[in-house]
């Protein structure tokens, strides 16, 4: 159905010397359909107002008529960009509920995945960061390097964005014979150009001036407005849940939780890119120790959950995501709350941004990473 | 801290609390209009929870009520609870926790936009989602809309 | 003259970074070999998809029109969209004992979402996925596809 | 050899010959439009298809290819596309001024171009003020810019108005220093004679360090003035959408689209002519041989290759660098660029008088 854009005028109250500007639905920055409504002094900030809903599909009500093997698939389209860790969210889930033991060989290639996912995505937000910011040459530097890991995903999984890999009990294939080999190829690739992302990106001036100072977020506030994921760790809290609460084989191997203690724009750019190196460490570690054997749980037909409540927690390329299932007993989930990290983030987005400039706007924004539709799911 | 540590920490601040242990965390359900002062103790006392990870609510229409479901986690201790508030279905409101937590600032807004519940002194209560002129709660069990939804 | 110390320092390492990200953009530009884009449409004939990849659910079958359907309608009941509709008949075996049988396998292109569920939950493997992907068509009802081809029957053997 | 000169020379020439003088000079005014039309209309499809041949280079990827050979047809389509396209007035904007703007921000471009010396000889009007008229003419085109964001009567525009405003006016005051020092070294405003100081090497290599530093002020004040990534703040794309275009489409935003480009030629142009010695061969001191084999390449050869050079220093520029804040750019120009030009033009008055240019 035909829906109107709600055009927000400058009401009353506002001071005559104020200019109200919507950014988006459509807009270059936006990445997406958001809408956000700003009041502006000069180009100075005063008001950032988030409208979501544009592609809301009340992802949470589907779910409620899928079974269990079903609702899966959907998550993919929330948080498209770490879909393989949405996956695992709800598979991880669902296993908690039927306390089903998930074979070795199949923990470790999700952690292969998700991590093959959080690299994915971060490629495809530092491009598209630098592209709000005005420079478009690393978008295709970023995709060059994501294109490849898309290559291997399609090959294991059978697609390239919604996989759809991850079911109840472990994954659904198994490994493409030639996934050990890319993906080392894959890991000599991107070592050799991440210092080219340096040169052109970390390194350069005018982007160091652009982001640093800009859109503080102090620790308080980061755990105040539930801000995780790179996001909050920039602001110097400890919320990875890799190393918070360990899943799947996290704890048995070494990485480190990066953190920073600046808050502002350029430290979330450094954490993103530290985190970059990190994933690749998680990699080198079990891409020659993948054991063998199942790669699925032995499983009924037809997914019964017991009567309760589950929650599980897995840390996307944006932040903390959580699954939160209300059973009845029945083949279907009786209410399903998908805790998204973006949500979140983006409600501190008002709070960092008042007060700066437009382009600030544009590096705060690029730098929260925002996908619109794992905030309007 | 354990469960029981907790428990007996709650009990304290909270002595009308009643528990539930059958999940993962602690499920502790208060009265609504014990909720208020209840959410500041937890926030500024022994306890600090000051991370609140997920809030959301239910729909149970047959016993006809709504129950808020908050999830807290303290980040310097590490221990997790969940409280449970009970609300009348029909006219479901509780005080707003979003001086305490900003992030609920959105999280309230969103549940008011798909349940229906009214936010008492929340700064900004207003359909998130949804246009404004927008009828009806769309996560509510009951909510029909024949236009948008296909029946399967 | 700190401050002028400062001032020189700052604009040279401000002209260094500079340079340093022009040398990265001007090396490219310099080696065209480096470059990654594909004519799609021109190599097609060498364009491979990975035998995994999912672009829509086909049915096999075999030289002599023969199909692995049973039409126990499990895909029909895995598929999260309704894509699948499943319509049997009963067919009537040598022995005189009527046998549930496919008649049309249909299959809605424009609701899939080539989530594989249907393809994991045939029991006798008798629907795959293709790796075609060029869908566009003109008229959304050109999407509705009937799997079983015309005349096909099960094969025999499969239960 | 092939030179311009002696085509021109002929031509007016064969002119006086067969008609009236008025006649004459009436009939020279009409070719002279022609070839300024044809030549922009020409540069607009070659700088496009340009830019994006460097753009794609630069991103690994092929760029253009579909249309014509190698893709050079490119730009033929969008201009063909463009001009098809039903050019919209927004309900609001102020009619007349909206269109309007499109032809000041043009007009103003072409007007720049009469001083420049294309070749030895070949030069519209070698008015000897030359210097002075280009930067003088190039501050008109803000108002062209000015005009079209504020009769859009779209915010987004308004605002990159206002910021390009703020922007060429400041970045006017360096590129006009570094312009300066040339004159300086020169001792002349006009074109021709600065080419002809050149005879004996291009003042970017004769003026010492000085000079170079005057000529990368000019290129970076000039980047600012044609609004260039990375200070193209006033279209910047991801902030205000496109800026003060916004609004415009079909053949006025085309006209607005062809400015930009035009006015890069100019300028780098203008550099050219100033720091690298316009149409004059490369000469070095008194080896005699060099720039002998230097004076057969055709001096438009000459002018073009350094001005496409240029050319692509700016657009290498654009696809390297992010994009300033308008705060950072202000400051930029106020405080290092300004401040340097003006400490770089004493040096520079301290070498013409003392003499110690090679």
């Amino acid at each position: 159905m035909y829906r109107e854009t709600q055009i927000i005028e400058a009401d009353n109250k506002a001071d005559g010397d104020d200019l109200v500007i919507n950014v988006g639905p459509q807009h270059p920055a936006t990445h997406g359909v958001l809408h956000l409504v700003i009041r502006l002094q000069g180009e100075t900030i005063q008001k950032v107002e988030p409208h979501l809903g544009y592609i809301h599909r009340s992802i949470e009500k589907m779910c409620e008529s899928l079974s269990y093997r079903q609702f899966i698939y959907v998550t993919s389209r929330m948080d498209y960009l770490s879909a393989h860790i949405n996956n695992h969210a709800c598979a991880m889930c669902v296993e908690k509920a039927l306390q089903l033991e998930v074979p070795p060989r199949a923990r470790v290639i999700r952690v292969l995945m998700d991590e093959l996912t959080r690299i994915a995505s971060h490629e495809l937000w530092w491009g598209a960061m630098a592209m709000d910011l005005g420079a478009f040459t690393p978008f295709f530097y970023a995709f060059r390097e994501r294109e490849t890991i898309n290559d291997i995903m399609e090959e294991t999984c059978g697609a390239r964005l919604t996989m759809n890999y991850m079911v109840p009990g472990g994954v659904m294939y198994d490994l493409h014979p030639n996934f050990q080999q890319r993906v080392k190829n894959f890991i000599q690739l991107f070592n050799n150009k991440i210092d080219e992302y340096d040169d052109l990106v970390t390194g350069n001036i005018i982007f160091q001036n652009r982001t640093k100072g800009v859109g503080v977020l102090t620790k308080e506030d980061a755990i105040s407005f539930g801000c995780t994921g790179p996001v909050g760790r920039a602001s110097g809290v400890s919320c990875d849940i890799r190393k918070l609460y360990p899943y799947e084989v996290y704890d048995k191997v070494s990485f480190d939780e990066i953190i920073e203690m600046g808050g502002d724009s350029f430290s979330r750019y450094l954490v993103r890119i530290k985190e970059l190196r990190q994933s690749i460490r998680i990699i080198e570690q079990l891409i020659d120790n993948i054991p063998e054997g199942d790669i699925q749980a032995k499983t009924k037909a037809v997914l019964k959950l017991p009567k309760g409540e589950f929650y599980s927690r897995a840390e996307t390329a944006r932040g903390e995501l959580g699954v939160y299932i209300v059973s009845e007993g029945g083949t279907t989930p009786y209410r399903i709350k998908f805790r998204s990290p973006g949500f979140s983030n983006l409600s501190a987005l008002d709070h960092i941004s008042r007060g700066s400039k437009i382009g600030d706007l544009m590096a705060i924004m690029g730098t929260l990473d925002l996908v619109i539709p794992d905030i309007d799911r | 801290m354990t469960n029981n540590e907790l428990k007996d920490h709650i009990t304290q601040g909270q002595p009308s609390a009643v528990f539930d242990e059958t999940g993962e965390w602690l499920n502790v359900q208060v009265e609504a209009g014990e909720w208020k002062a209840f959410a500041n103790w937890l926030r500024h006392d022994a306890l600090q929870m000051d991370y609140l990870f997920c809030l959301t609510c239910i729909d149970w229409p047959q016993t006809k009520h709504l129950m808020m479901v908050y999830h807290f986690t303290s980040t310097t201790f590490r221990h997790n609870v969940v409280i449970k508030v009970k609300l009348d279905r029909n006219n479901a409101e509780i005080e707003t926790v979003s001086d305490i937590w900003r992030t609920a600032e959105f999280h309230e807004r969103e549940v008011y936009d798909l349940f229906g519940v009214r936010f008492l002194h929340h700064p900004d209560l207003r359909r998130l989602i949804l246009t404004d002129d927008f009828e009806g709660h769309p996560l509510k069990k009951d909510f029909e809309d024949p236009v948008n939804m296909i029946k399967l | 003259m700190a401050f002028l110390k400062e001032y020189i320092s700052d604009v040279y390492r401000a002209v260094a970074s500079l340079l340093k990200g022009m040398k990265t953009t001007g090396s490219y530009f310099i080696r065209p070999k480096e470059i990654i884009t594909q004519q799609y449409p021109d190599n097609r004939a060498q364009m491979k998809l990975p035998e995994r990849f999912r672009g829509e659910v086909v049915m096999a079958h075999d030289d002599n029109n023969e199909h692995a359907c049973t039409g126990c309608t499990a895909c029909e009941l895995a598929c999260p969209n309704a894509t699948i509709k499943i319509v049997t008949k009963f067919d009537t075996t040598p022995e005189g004992k009527k046998k549930k049988a496919l008649d049309t396998f249909v299959y809605h292109l424009e609701l899939c979402t080539m989530c594989n569920l249907c393809v994991e939950a045939c029991p006798t493997s008798a629907i795959k996925m293709a790796q075609t992907f060029e869908h566009s068509v003109y008229d959304r009802n050109q999407l509705l596809k009937k799997l079983n081809k015309p005349g096909s029957k099960i094969r025999a053997g499969v239960e | 050899m092939f030179s311009l000169e002696h085509i021109t020379n002929s031509i007016q020439q064969w002119l006086y010959s067969t008609f009236s003088p008025t006649m004459a000079l009436i009939l020279e005014c009409a070719i002279v439009m022609l070839l300024v039309i044809g030549l922009f209309a020409t540069l607009g499809l070659v700088l496009v298809l340009m830019e994006r041949k460097v753009a794609a280079r630069m991103q690994i990827r092929l760029g253009p290819n579909r249309v014509g050979p190698k893709g050079i047809l490119q730009t033929t389509a969008d201009t063909l596309k463009l001009m098809m396209k039903e050019g919209l007035t927004p309900n609001g904007a102020d009619k007349f001024l909206f269109n309007l703007a499109p032809f000041i921000v043009m007009i103003a471009a072409m007007l720049i171009l009469a001083p420049i010396a294309f070749a030895k000889g070949f030069q519209i009007w070698d008015i000897n003020i030359g210097v002075l008229y280009v930067s003088a003419v190039s501050s008109v085109s803000v108002i062209g810019i000015l005009m079209a964001g504020w009769a859009s009567n779209n915010k987004y525009s308004l605002l990159g108005a206002m910021r390009s405003g703020a922007q060429i006016v400041s970045y006017e005051l360096s590129a006009g220093l570094s312009i300066i020092s040339i004159v300086v070294l020169s001792g002349s405003l006009q074109i021709s004679e600065i080419v002809a100081s050149q005879q004996t090497g291009w003042w970017l290599f004769r003026g010492h360090i000085p000079a170079i530093i005057s000529f990368v002020i000019f290129i970076i004040a000039v980047t600012a003035e044609t609004n260039r990534a990375p200070f193209d703040l006033a279209e910047a794309e991801s902030e205000l959408t496109a800026g003060f275009h916004t609004e415009y489409s079909g053949m006025k935003f085309a006209l607005l689209f062809l400015a930009e480009y035009i006015n890069i030629f100019i300028v780098c142009a203008i550099g050219a002519t100033l720091f690298l010695g316009g149409w004059m061969p490369l000469h070095i001191g008194n080896w005699e041989g060099f720039n002998h084999t230097m004076d057969y390449v055709p001096s438009s050869v000459w002018f073009m290759g350094k001005t496409f050079f240029l050319i692509f220093l700016i657009m290498w520029f654009r696809w390297t660098f992010p994009r300033l804040r308008i705060d950072q750019l202000l400051s930029l120009e106020w405080k290092y660029l300004l401040p340097i030009s003006m400490f770089n033009l004493l040096l520079i008055t301290l070498i013409a008088i003392m003499g110690w240019h090679f």
